[in-house]
Formats: C-alpha cells, structure tokens, sequence
C-alpha cells in the first residue's frame, strides 16, 4: 500500500501539468482548480505517509523502498525506486504544506476573477483594468494575469519535480527532479520575460546552478564509476563507505569519498546559493512573488540542503571535507547576512536572509549537526514561505494602493510603506509571526528552537569559530528582520499608495494563517531535553526520529547555558537596536547603513563581471574579432587576395589563355561532360540498383577482409 | 528417416517451391497466393517446433491480415499489376549474383554454428506455452510472474513500443490512403 | 469406459486394438484413425447440412408467409435431395476469361475454411475434434480463410460484379472481425482459457449470456456481419451487383458457396451457444442434481448443444429474413463508431470488475458485472437518443431554411 | 525429436536468399513488399527454431525469448505492410504506376 502510494506521490502534478498545457489553458478557473486539486492529492498522499512513517518503528534503520527495473544493461538492469526513511519524512511534510499554502496562494495573487487588463500582454506584469462600477465610476483595478493558467502549469511542474526528488531513492531519479527544478526555476523567474531584467535574472539562475549541477554530475559520474550503483542503499553500504574512505584521490589527498562529497557539495552550493555561487538568489526575485516563495525560499533552494543532508554519510568520512563546507556555510550566513541590512526591496532583504539561513544549515551539516540542519530545513520552510508570501502580500496590497492613488511608486521599496499595520491587520501579524520566527524569538517560535540548536550543536562539539560566525549573523538577522518590520508596518505611511493599501483576499491570508501556525509550532517537537522548565515537557521526537537516519548524527540534543544566553541576547538585542534605529527613519538619506559595500553586495556581482562576463567578452570582441579575424586572418586574406590578382595577371596573359585554355581545359571539359554522362546511368533513381549495389560492395568488402586476414 | 523427418522436408520443399513461385510468378494475384502458401508451410513448420500459439498467429496475422491486404492492394491498381514485365536479365543476374552470395554466405554462418548439429532438448511438461509468452509480455517481473521463478526476461517495453508503432503505422496509413481532396473535405 | 460414456475414445480404443492385431505400425494406425476421424467429421457436417438446407427453406417460407416445400416426402423432407440433384445436373460453367485454377480453388477453399471449424467444436464433453488451448484464435483464423475464400472468387471470376461483391465483403468481414474478437476476449477473461471445451465447461454454474449480455450481442451482431446474412449481405445484393462474388459460379461450385454459408451460419449458432450459453453443458448446474445426472451423458450432451446451435441459427434466420439491408458506408460507420468503441468499453469493465471481485462471492461477482453491463447499455441508449435529436434538430433547420428560401422566392 | 537445428536454419536461409532475390529483381513494388515478407518470415523461423532449441532449458520452466522476439516481429511485419502498402497506393493514385523504377523521382 505505502509502496504504491510513494510511487503515484509525484504524479498528480505532473498530470495537471499536462492537462493545463494541453487541455485547459483556455479556462482560468479549471486551470488553477487541477492544480491546486494535484496539490490536494500530493498533500493528502504526503500526510498518510507521514503519519504512517511515525508509526513504523526503526524507519531510519529499515526505510521503506521499492525498486523496479528500468533499464536492461548487459546483463544487469538499471534500477529507478522510491524509499521512505525520516528524512524523507520530514521533508515531504513541509514540502506538502507549504506547496499547497502557495498553490492557493498564487489564486489570489494572480487576481482571479478580476476583469482582463486594459494594455496587458503576455509577459508583462498585469497594469490594472479601468471598469465602471454601478454609480458609474470610473476606477481602476487590479487586473488578472494574463499568463494565469501558464503560471499554474509551471508551478505544477515544479512541484511534481520537487516530490520526485524526495521520494527518489538514488541519486539519478533525484537528479531528474533537480533539474525539472532547475528548468521550473528558469520559467519561473522569467515568467514575466517581457521584462529585460527578468530575462537576465532567468539566464543568470540557469547558469549559476548549472555550474553547480555540473560537479554534481561529476560527482554522481565518479560515484557511479566506483560503488556501480546510484541507490543511496547501495552507496551508503557500510563496505562501499570503507572503499570510499580509504581510496585516496590525486586531489589534494583528499579520501574519494570526500572529494565526491564536496563534489555533490558544489551542487548544494548552486541550488541553494551559497557563496560563492549565491548571486542568482536575489535576482530571482524577478519573477512573481509565489515563485520566490515556492522556489527561491521553502523548497527548490531547501533541495539543496536535502541533498547535503542525503550525502552526509560521504562527507561525514572525511573531516576536511566537512570543514570546507562548515565555512562556506558559516561565511554565506554572515556575508549574506551583512548584505541584507542595506537592502531597500522588500523582497531583496528576503531573499538575502533565504541564502544566510540555508548557509546556517550548510554549516550546521559541516559541523556534523545532521539532525540540527535537517530541523532548521524544516521550521525555515516555513516561516520563510510565510515571510515571502507575507510580503508578497504586502505588495500586493501597494499595487491596490497605488492603482487607486494613481501615483507611480515603486510597491517592493520598504521606504514608500510604512503604517501598512491597520491597513493590512492579517498581513502584520502573519508577517511579525514569520519575522520573530526568523531572528529567532525565544521560546514561541519555530526559528529559535532549530537555530538555537545549531549553535548548541556548534559550541558543543568545540566549531568557535563557526559558532561565533553564527551568532554574529544571528544579531545580524534580528536586526535587519526588525528594520523590514518597522520600515513596513509601523509608523506612519509615507505615500499615498501606503495610505490607501488595501487587506488581500481570503485566498492569500488563509495560507498566510496556515504557515503562521506551524512557523511557530513547528519547532515545538524539537525541544532539547535538558532545556530549562520546557524540557521533556514535549518529548523531543523530531531528534529521535531523523537522527535514527543517519549513524553519524548524536542521538541526543546538547545543551549548554552558552550558547542559549548568547543567541537569547543576539536575537533580542538584534530585535530591539533595529527597532531603535528605524524608528524614525523615513527615507534613504536618513538610513546610516545605506553604505555602498553593503548596497552594492559585496561587489560581488560587479567582481564576477569583471572576472567572468568582462573577460570573455572583451576576449570576442578585440582578441578573437578585432584582432584575430580582422587583423590576422583578413591581412593574410587581403596579402593573399594582393598576390594572387598579380600573379593571375600574369599567368592569365602568357599560360592561362593559350596553353590551359586552348588545350587542357576544354579537352577536360569535354571528357568530364563524357565521363559525366556515362555516369550519370549509375544514379538511376531505382531503390533495388543501390540495395544490390550496397550488398555488392558489402560483398566485396567482406571478402576483401577475410582475405587480407588470411595474409597477414 | 524418421516420420517427423519426412514431415519436415515436405513442409520445407513445399514452403522453398512457393517462395520460388512468389518470386517467380508473373502474375501479382498468383504471387500473392503462393505468398499465402509460403506463409502456411511456415506455420506447419512452427507445428513442427510445438509452438502452437504462433501457428495461429501466423494464419491470423499474416494470412487473415497481411496476405489478404497484399491482394487488396493488388486488386485496387489492377490495371498495371495484371501482368508484372519480367525485368532486364541486366537487373536480375546481379539480383541472383547477390542472393547466391548471401545464401553462401549464411550457409558457411550455419556451418560455422558450433550448436548447428544438435537435437532439441525434451519440451517442459508443465509448459502452458501460451500463458508463459503472455506473462514474458506483459508483465513486468516477466514470465517471472508466472513460473514464480526470477530471471529477468520482460519484454513490456518492445511490447509497448511495437503496440505504439503499430498505432503510428495506423496513423500513417490512414493520412497517406486519403487523398488531398478528401482531406481538405472534412 | 464404455461406448456410452466417451464414445470416440471407445471406438479408438477399439480400433487401435484391431489394427495392431492386424500388425501395422503405430505410426499408421494414429494415421489411419485421425483420417477416419476427419472423415466422420466432415459426413456429419455435411449431412447437417443437407438437414439445414431443409430448415432453412420451410423457416423462410413461415416468416414470409408461406408453406414452403412440402411436396416430396413428408413436409418436403426429401427437397434437400432434390436440389443437390439439380445442381449437381446443372451445367458447370467456367468462363472463359477466368483465372481457372483460382475459380476452382474458390468453392472448396469457401467449405473447408467452415468445414474446420468443426474440428474443434465439441459436441459434447467427450466428443470432440481437437481441443486446442487457442480455440477462440482458430475461430479467427478460419474467419480468415473464409474471407480469401469470397476475395479469390470475386477475383478469379474476371466480373465487374463479382469484384464489387469481393470487396464489400472483405471490407465488412475485416472492419466486423475488430468487435467480434473484442468481445471474443469477454468468455476468454471469464473463463481464463481460450479452449472452447473449457469456456463450455466454465459455464456449467451459469451462462455467460447471463454475466455479460451485451457482450453476447455485439458478438451475434458481428457473426451476423461476419456471415454476410441480411441485413449486412451487401457482397451479393441483387439489386445493385447481381448476386456479388459468385455470380459466374453455376451447378455445384454455386453449391458449394450456398452449403458453406448455411452450414456457417449453423456453426456460428454453435459459436454462440458454446460462448456464452453454455454449450453442451445443460442449464444451471441441473446435472449435478443426483435426478438430472443422466445430462452429463455425452449423446443428450451433444443433442442439447445441437438444440442450442439451432436456436442460435433460428435466431440469426430471424434476423436475416426481417430486416432490411443497409447501405454500405452505414455498415462500415456502424462498426467503427459504434460497435468496436462498445466493444471496447465492454472489454475492459469485464475485465476490471473481473479483477476486483475475484474473491468476492459469486453472486456479487455476477451481479456486479451483470449491472456494468446493464448500465453501459443504459448509457448508450442515452448517447444515441441525444445524438438522434440533435440530427432531427438540423434537418428541422435545414428544412425551415429552404422554406423561407422558397417563400422569398415565391 | 530428430531434426538437427541446422536444417531449420539453413532452410531460413534459403527462404530468405528467395526474398532477397525477390526483393532485388522484382519490377512492381508490391512483389517488392511480398520479397520482404518472405525475408521477415525467414528470420521468424530462425527465432522460433532458436526458441526450441536454445532457448528451452530443462532448468528453466518457461523460457519465452524466441517466442516474444517473433511476436514482436510480427507487430513490425504487419505495420510495414500497411505502411508499404499505403505509400504504393498514393503513388500510384498520383503517377498511375506502381512500377518500383518508374518512380525515380530521385533521378539526376
């Protein structure tokens, strides 16, 4: 039973998919209605096998899997399967709710039901519709999107490829659904591709992850080559892993398991951007906001961390290896994490805490803490889905605003909101939900108990430095997380467009209050133990549970009073000083942090340009175009050209006309028209004549090779 | 000489003599007639090798279908296919030059073949042969399913693949029977 | 076992004795026994024949009205006689531009491809030709034949007619032979085997007819298309191609068609009563009642088969002489949009509901697919009806447009 | 159980050699096509005759490889011909020839 149901999970929307690019792309209604209802089924199959998992006892030891031959190769065949194990578990969990939250979601955001536009095409963000109501007003209002049943295809391939990947049980099927991501990810982004910016994002995403999914083919090639399977069984066999361990690699004497692992690793870094492959992320926030969530916040960038988590096994043999990835991890967190505060876009600011977040997982598997990532994956999912779409109802509400005041301001600038708290109630608090749950809130939300255990996990087993790396982007979060609320929410609003925003449909903030629920719930069942009065209050199952997964991971959940007053401090202080800050400021100018290394990332975009972009381009231009095709070959041409006129000058007047002329040339022509016409009978247009020609010839070839055998 | 020996040779004389008519023949109706007698000297000749399910198949398929579309085809461009030309020796010594060759050739393979000499070993006792070539098509554990024994032999994808080449065919045919105008028609 | 428990094996047996005390080889006495065999076979299907020749004249002379022959012998018994005679006394003509060897082939090839379907029909559960475990499939294949049969006559014959007659009745035998081996697969599915004698005897708990009717009548309809009877005999519709394939054909060959046809359609009322009622087997399990035993007998076996084939044959004479013909491209769209996509869905409910209910008990198993079949008929008649109004709708239209265009006119 | 496999082969030897020389020397297409069918039907008996004599194994209990191969073959059989027959047709609609050299479009 459970094996049939993992088999048909990923399918609903794969089916939808079809059925709305083939059938319903007319009708708005049935497209989103197949969509959402492929959701519902994936939901609903992803809860009984949640439930069921927590039922099975020893899954981590004995995870459920069912193979089937895909293949034939020689005489073995090449085995595609599906497997169940806590990981897995967990992950289709939050994987199932907030897909399902954004599908409905993405109904109210793309204005169904509102009349069509006015100037709108396709590939442009809809303008609004200018309709006269009853009393004869003239009013302008948000109009629907005119790709709406496009977007519910892709969104729905999306998911299909996002279930496959969890569900797979070997790196190949996984891979698929990685890269039906990837390819998800490029629609998405450039959904709207009549905006050049979105084109460039689209291309950009697709060729940074490339980047990373070539290691990982790499890596994947290699593992294949020496452990002769793909299956995650097969791979993580206790034998295989010793094989892998002890072969040592040309690559700075790194185990082949290590290097695999790191090599799987770039992929990670390319799917869920971690520096230095992390510049995609916030230009994805091009495309429409339920993609940023969806995509760029709680799954596809969480596929990434899933995979570290999948290879954990390899990395975990190999101690350089992890470390290496430990400070990637700790170094996006804190990168990512500066660059933030000097972001203006409200999304911008999202998508930078998104990359600082997964590199706090990334860290979190460095240091070794399995079940510590594998928990923050979880409750990071969800409050940051519900900060994305939070804020993408924030700006849903502006466009309403600034379609009735009619003033042109930019709806994703945190400086032109402010006051949105009594306009849009159910926004804010969702959204303060999502923000505590962020900086990590003690004790309510979701974000505190994950991320307050990675820092135990990093204090305990003696990682400092990633420690304190970690609790300064930890301070870091609260405060810019608090700065977006203030500047949105709370004072007075600074435009008319603030002014005259408007509470978003039923549609939007039932997600919103869903994802509100488990972004503070969600870390209540990963409680430690020894935690202060809470402890054993709840049994601390989720650790139990996925820590069963994996051999390596502690079983139990450190604690010390360190790290839990530090992070308490960092998170409050964070808190309270962005408060502070932002109180009153009202505009750019006034904003201190508004420095230019900050603003302008890093200069990491304009250093890859000069490095990357710059060089290839000014190598077409000058070198290969200026230099080498105009100056070199064209010289050489003309020289030539030059030459030549001259020497046929000569030739011509005292060789050409009398002797080749007169005699050679049209004595071949004549035998060449001769010969031609004599052969011309062998192309006779008749199908047998060249079959028995060809058996002919392979006649006479094959005894010509048996013979020449025969002699030497 | 055995009974089944001297079955056999009638069969395989009788088969190669219409095989040489269906060559040889010039009217196209008788061609294709002696094509059917062809077609039956090979379903005795799976009798012979107990493959009873494929005698059928071979009437069905290829008398009941096949044979019967070749004559209908024949029949429809009767004008020029009453009496087919025999073509230039220039066209069949080559003809007759390459078969001979290949039959050479063959022959040697055959001769080659170190199993060519041996007997076929005693039919399975228990071998419900139709429901085992059901099971090693359709199912995808292969006859596996059936005779509760594994050993990877599934052919569902060629299967699959044929059955979906064969709807192409269909396709096909159907597009390129309809003439223009009755295209545009409808 | 004695001669009146398994007959054929008695007198083989008996035989076989004789012929070894006469000292042939083994290999001739299979020989010699299976010629005998075949022999008996084709003299008892001939001689049902001439039995039929008989039936069918005095059936048609009621439904039309009239006595029919009753002048030689009692009730006309002995007409049968009395046709062969003439035929056999016609001129048997050839014509000149004829494709002799073909011509003649024609007629015999018609017989033998009816004639071996009564290799494996079984008379009874100890009667019986051959029990091939590919029956159904060899039923299929004599269709084969039969249909080169009608095409080699049309053909050889050189006549424009008999060609039109050919390829109307290949045409119609090809497109009808789709739904007939659907529904074929429908006793194939409930029996688990496609040997006749194992559909025959699937049925001793209850008739297929019963658990899948619909199935049992696309089958009759298509055999009555496949036999080329009224109202689908547009290979020999005298009132456009005047008798169709064997308008040339005279005396005895002319004979030969006309006995391979009435002998098949006999064959096929056996087809259907094998298929789907029952077969020799009598009716409900009544033999296994200690007072209904001697029905296990084989000769009231075969009598009964023999009682149900003549229902069936009664049935498909019914039809034949009470319907009109139809025309040609209706035969064809009938088939195609309407018998074979039925056949279809017929099919593969059968074989779904056969999956799932395998456990459950019978009655629930046979009335779950009794009700399929119920509703899918259901269903049917909805779609048609539907489409019928629609199609009055336009003529209606069509007909107010000329009206009007009349009236401006005027 | 006394036919040594090598007469079944080479009798599909020469059933194919006659296919192939039908095949070659054969004006009309259609016999062009009947020349193909009996090449295909060659290669069937090879199967079948493989099936019979390699393929059943006394160990295994129903070893069907031949069998599936000639079914298979079979499909193919039967769509080349109605592919086959359908081109002849349309040509032959068009250019009122079914001549297999008199449709040399492909001409210099």
């Amino acid at each position: 039973m459970m094996d049939w149901l993992l088999w048909i999970l990923p399918l609903p929307p794969l089916l939808a998919f079809m059925l709305i690019l083939l059938v319903t792309h007319r009708s708005h209604a049935w497209s989103h209605g197949l969509a959402t209802g492929a959701a519902a089924l994936s939901w609903l199959g992803s809860m009984v096998l949640f439930i069921r998992a927590l039922m099975i006892e020893h899954l981590g030891q004995h995870p459920l899997e069912s193979n089937i031959n895909w293949l034939p190769s020689g005489t073995s065949w090449l085995q595609i399967g599906v497997s169940l194990d806590p990981l897995s578990a967990v992950t289709l969990f939050f994987v199932a709710w907030t897909v399902l939250a954004i599908f409905i979601y993405s109904i109210g955001y793309h204005n169904f039901g509102q009349p069509r536009g006015d100037h709108d095409q396709p590939g442009l963000p809809p303008h609004g519709a200018t309709v006269t109501d009853a009393d004869g007003h003239r009013c302008i209002v948000p109009s629907v999107e005119p790709m709406y049943a496009r977007f519910f295809a892709f969104i729905s391939l999306f998911a299909f490829g996002m279930y496959l990947l969890v569900v797979s049980n070997n790196l190949l099927t996984l891979f698929i659904g990685w890269e039906i991501m990837g390819l998800c990810s490029y629609l998405l982004i450039g959904f709207w591709y009549g905006k050049p910016s979105a084109r460039d994002a689209a291309i950009k995403a697709f060729i940074t992850t490339r980047v990373g999914d070539m290691f990982l083919l790499l890596g994947m090639a290699w593992l294949y080559t020496v452990s002769g399977s793909l299956s995650f069984r097969v791979i993580f066999s206790a034998e295989n892993l010793r094989a892998l361990a002890t072969t040592v690699t040309p690559v700075f004497g790194l185990s082949a398991a290590g290097l695999i692992g790191l090599l799987c690793f770039l992929g990670t870094a390319g799917k869920s951007a971690q520096w230095p492959l992390h510049v995609w992320l916030p230009d994805a926030m091009e495309g429409p906001t339920p993609v940023s969530a969806m995509i760029h916040a709680a799954t596809m960038v969480s596929a990434g961390v899933y995979l570290a988590l999948r290879m954990f096994p390899l990395l975990s043999l190999d101690s350089r290896a992890l470390t290496v990835v430990a400070f990637v991890g700790a170094f996006t967190a804190l990168f990512a994490a500066t660059i933030a505060l000097a972001q203006n876009d409200i999304k911008r600011v999202l998508a930078y805490s998104t990359i600082s977040q997964l590199g706090y997982m990334v860290a979190a598997v460095g240091i070794g803490a399995y079940v510590a990532a594998a928990f923050h994956l979880v409750t990071h999912a969800f409050f940051k889905a519900l900060l994305f779409l939070g804020a993408g109802s924030v700006i849903h509400g502006m466009e309403h605003g600034a379609l009735h005041s009619g003033e042109h301001v930019d709806v994703q600038d945190m400086f032109q909101m402010g006051g949105l708290r009594q306009r849009m109630p159910v926004t804010f608090w969702t959204f303060l939900i999502g923000g505590l749950a962020l900086s990590g809130f003690p004790l309510i939300t979701a974000g505190f108990w994950s991320k307050d255990e990675i820092l135990a996990e990093a204090y305990a087993h003696g990682h400092y430095a990633v420690f304190l790396t970690l609790a300064a982007a930890a301070f870091l979060t609260a405060f810019y997380t608090m700065r977006q609320i203030t500047l949105t929410f709370l004072g007075q609003p600074r435009t008319q467009a603030a002014a005259h925003a408007h509470e978003t449909p039923r549609t939007m903030t039932v997600p919103l209050l869903t994802l509100a629920f488990f972004a503070i719930t969600a870390g209540w069942v990963g409680i430690p133990e020894h935690f202060p009065l809470l402890g054993g209050l709840l049994p601390n199952w989720f650790h139990e549970f996925v820590a069963s997964t994996s051999s390596e991971a502690s079983a139990k959940a450190p604690f010390h009073w360190t790290p839990l007053l530090i992070s308490l401090g960092v998170a409050l202080g964070g808190l309270w000083l962005g408060w502070l800050v932002y109180r009153k400021v009202g505009a750019p100018a006034q904003d201190k942090l508004q420095i230019p290394v900050l603003k302008n990332r890093w200069y990491c975009d304009t250093l890859y340009s000069i490095l990357f972009v710059r060089p290839s381009t000014w190598l077409a231009e000058h070198f290969v175009s200026r230099f080498l095709d105009q100056g070199i070959l064209d010289g050489i041409l003309h020289g030539v050209a030059r030459l030549s006129l001259v020497l046929g000058h000569a030739l011509r007047n005292y060789v050409d006309a009398p002797i080749i002329n007169g005699l050679i040339g049209d004595g071949t022509g004549a035998t060449v028209k001769a010969s031609g016409s004599a052969l011309r009978r062998m192309q006779s247009g008749r199908v047998q004549s060249y079959m028995t020609a060809s058996l002919g010839m392979l006649f006479i070839v094959a005894v010509l090779y048996l013979g020449l055998r025969r002699l030497f | 000489m055995t009974a089944e020996q001297g079955l056999f040779l009638c069969a395989a004389a009788f088969t190669l003599a219409s095989a040489v008519m269906v060559v040889s023949a010039r009217r196209l109706i008788h061609a294709a007639l002696w094509l059917i007698a062809v077609l039956s000297g090979v379903a005795i000749l799976y009798a012979l090798l107990q493959a009873s399910f494929l005698v059928v198949v071979q009437v069905v398929i290829y008398i009941g279908a096949i044979a019967v579309l070749f004559i209908f085809a024949i029949m429809l461009t009767r004008r020029q296919t009453d009496h087919d030309a025999p073509s230039r020796w220039t066209r069949r010594a080559p003809a007759f030059l390459i078969s001979l060759l290949t039959l050479g050739a063959l022959s040697g393979i055959v001769l080659a073949f170190p199993e060519a000499g041996r007997l076929p070993p005693p039919m399975p006792p228990d071998l419900d042969a139709v429901n085992a070539l059901g099971a090693a098509l359709l199912s995808p554990t292969g006859a596996a399913a059936y005779a509760g024994v594994l050993f990877h032999e599934s052919y569902v994808l060629p299967f699959e693949v044929a059955s979906v080449l064969l709807l192409a065919a269909l396709v096909g045919a159907i597009y390129l029977a309809t003439t223009e105008r009755r295209r545009r028609e409808s | 076992m004695n001669f009146w428990n398994d007959p054929l094996h008695f007198l083989a047996e008996q035989l076989t004795a004789m012929l070894s005390r006469w000292g042939l080889p083994t290999a001739w006495i299979t020989f010699i026994e299976f010629f005998l065999g075949a022999m008996a076979l084709i003299v008892f299907a001939m001689v049902l024949d001439i039995g039929l020749v008989w039936v069918e004249r005095k059936v048609v002379a009621r439904f039309q009205d009239r006595l029919g022959p009753n002048r030689l012998g009692p009730f006309g018994l002995f007409q049968p006689v009395a046709d062969i005679i003439k035929m056999v006394i016609k001129e048997d003509i050839t014509p000149a531009t004829a494709d002799k060897f073909l011509y003649n082939l024609a007629p015999v090839l018609a017989a033998v491809a009816v004639i071996a379907l009564w290799a494996i029909l079984p008379l009874a559960s100890t009667i019986y030709g051959a029990d091939l475990n590919v029956g159904l499939l060899y039923v299929i294949a004599a269709g084969a034949l039969g249909t080169l049969a009608v095409l080699i006559a049309g053909w050889a014959s050189r006549n424009k007619f008999a060609l039109l007659g050919a390829f109307r009745m290949v045409a119609s035998l090809i497109s009808y032979e789709i739904p007939m081996v659907i529904v074929l697969l429908v006793p194939t599915l409930l029996a688990g085997t496609m040997s006749l004698r194992g559909i025959a005897e699937a049925q001793r708990s209850i008739w297929f007819a019963l658990l899948s009717p619909l199935a049992c009548l696309i089958f009759l309809i298509s055999a009555i298309a496949e036999l080329g009877r009224a109202p689908f005999d547009l290979h020999e519709a005298e009132s456009e191609i005047v008798a169709g394939y064997h308008i040339e054909y005279s005396g005895m060959k002319f004979g030969w068609f006309y006995a391979a046809e009435l002998l098949h359609a006999f064959t096929f009322g056996g087809l259907l009563a094998i298929l789907f009622f029952g077969g020799y087997t009598g009716f409900f399990g009544l033999e296994k009642l200690p007072a209904f035993i001697w029905l296990d007998n084989p000769f009231v076996q075969a009598a009964v088969f023999l009682a149900k084939a003549m229902v069936g044959y009664w049935v498909i004479m019914w039809v034949k002489y009470s319907l009109p013909r139809v025309r040609i491209d209706h035969l064809l769209a009938f088939n195609w949009k309407f018998l074979t996509p039925l056949a279809l869905v017929v099919l593969v409910s059968t074989a779904i509901l056969h999956r799932a209910l395998m456990e459950a008990p019978r009655w629930q198993y046979g009335m779950a697919l009794w009700l399929a079949n119920l509703v899918i008929a259901w269903i049917t008649i909805e779609i048609l009806r539907a489409q019928a109004r629609r199609q009055r709708r336009h003529q209606r239209a069509a007909s107010q447009r000329q009206q009007t265009a009349q009236e401006q006119t005027v | 159980m006394s036919i040594p496999l090598s007469w079944y082969l080479f009798l599909a030897a020469a059933l194919f050699c006659t296919g192939l020389y039908g095949a070659l020397s054969r004006r009309n297409a259609i016999a062009i096509l009947l020349g193909v069918e009996l090449m295909l039907n060659a290669v069937n008996v090879n199967l079948i005759a493989f099936w019979r004599y390699l393929d059943l194994r006394p160990n295994d209990p129903a070893p069907m490889n031949g069998q599936a191969f000639a079914v298979i073959v079979f499909a193919v059989a039967a769509a080349e011909v109605a592919v086959g027959l359908a081109l002849i047709l349309s040509v032959y609609r068009r250019r009122k020839t079914v001549a297999a050299d008199e449709v040399n479009l492909l001409k210099w």
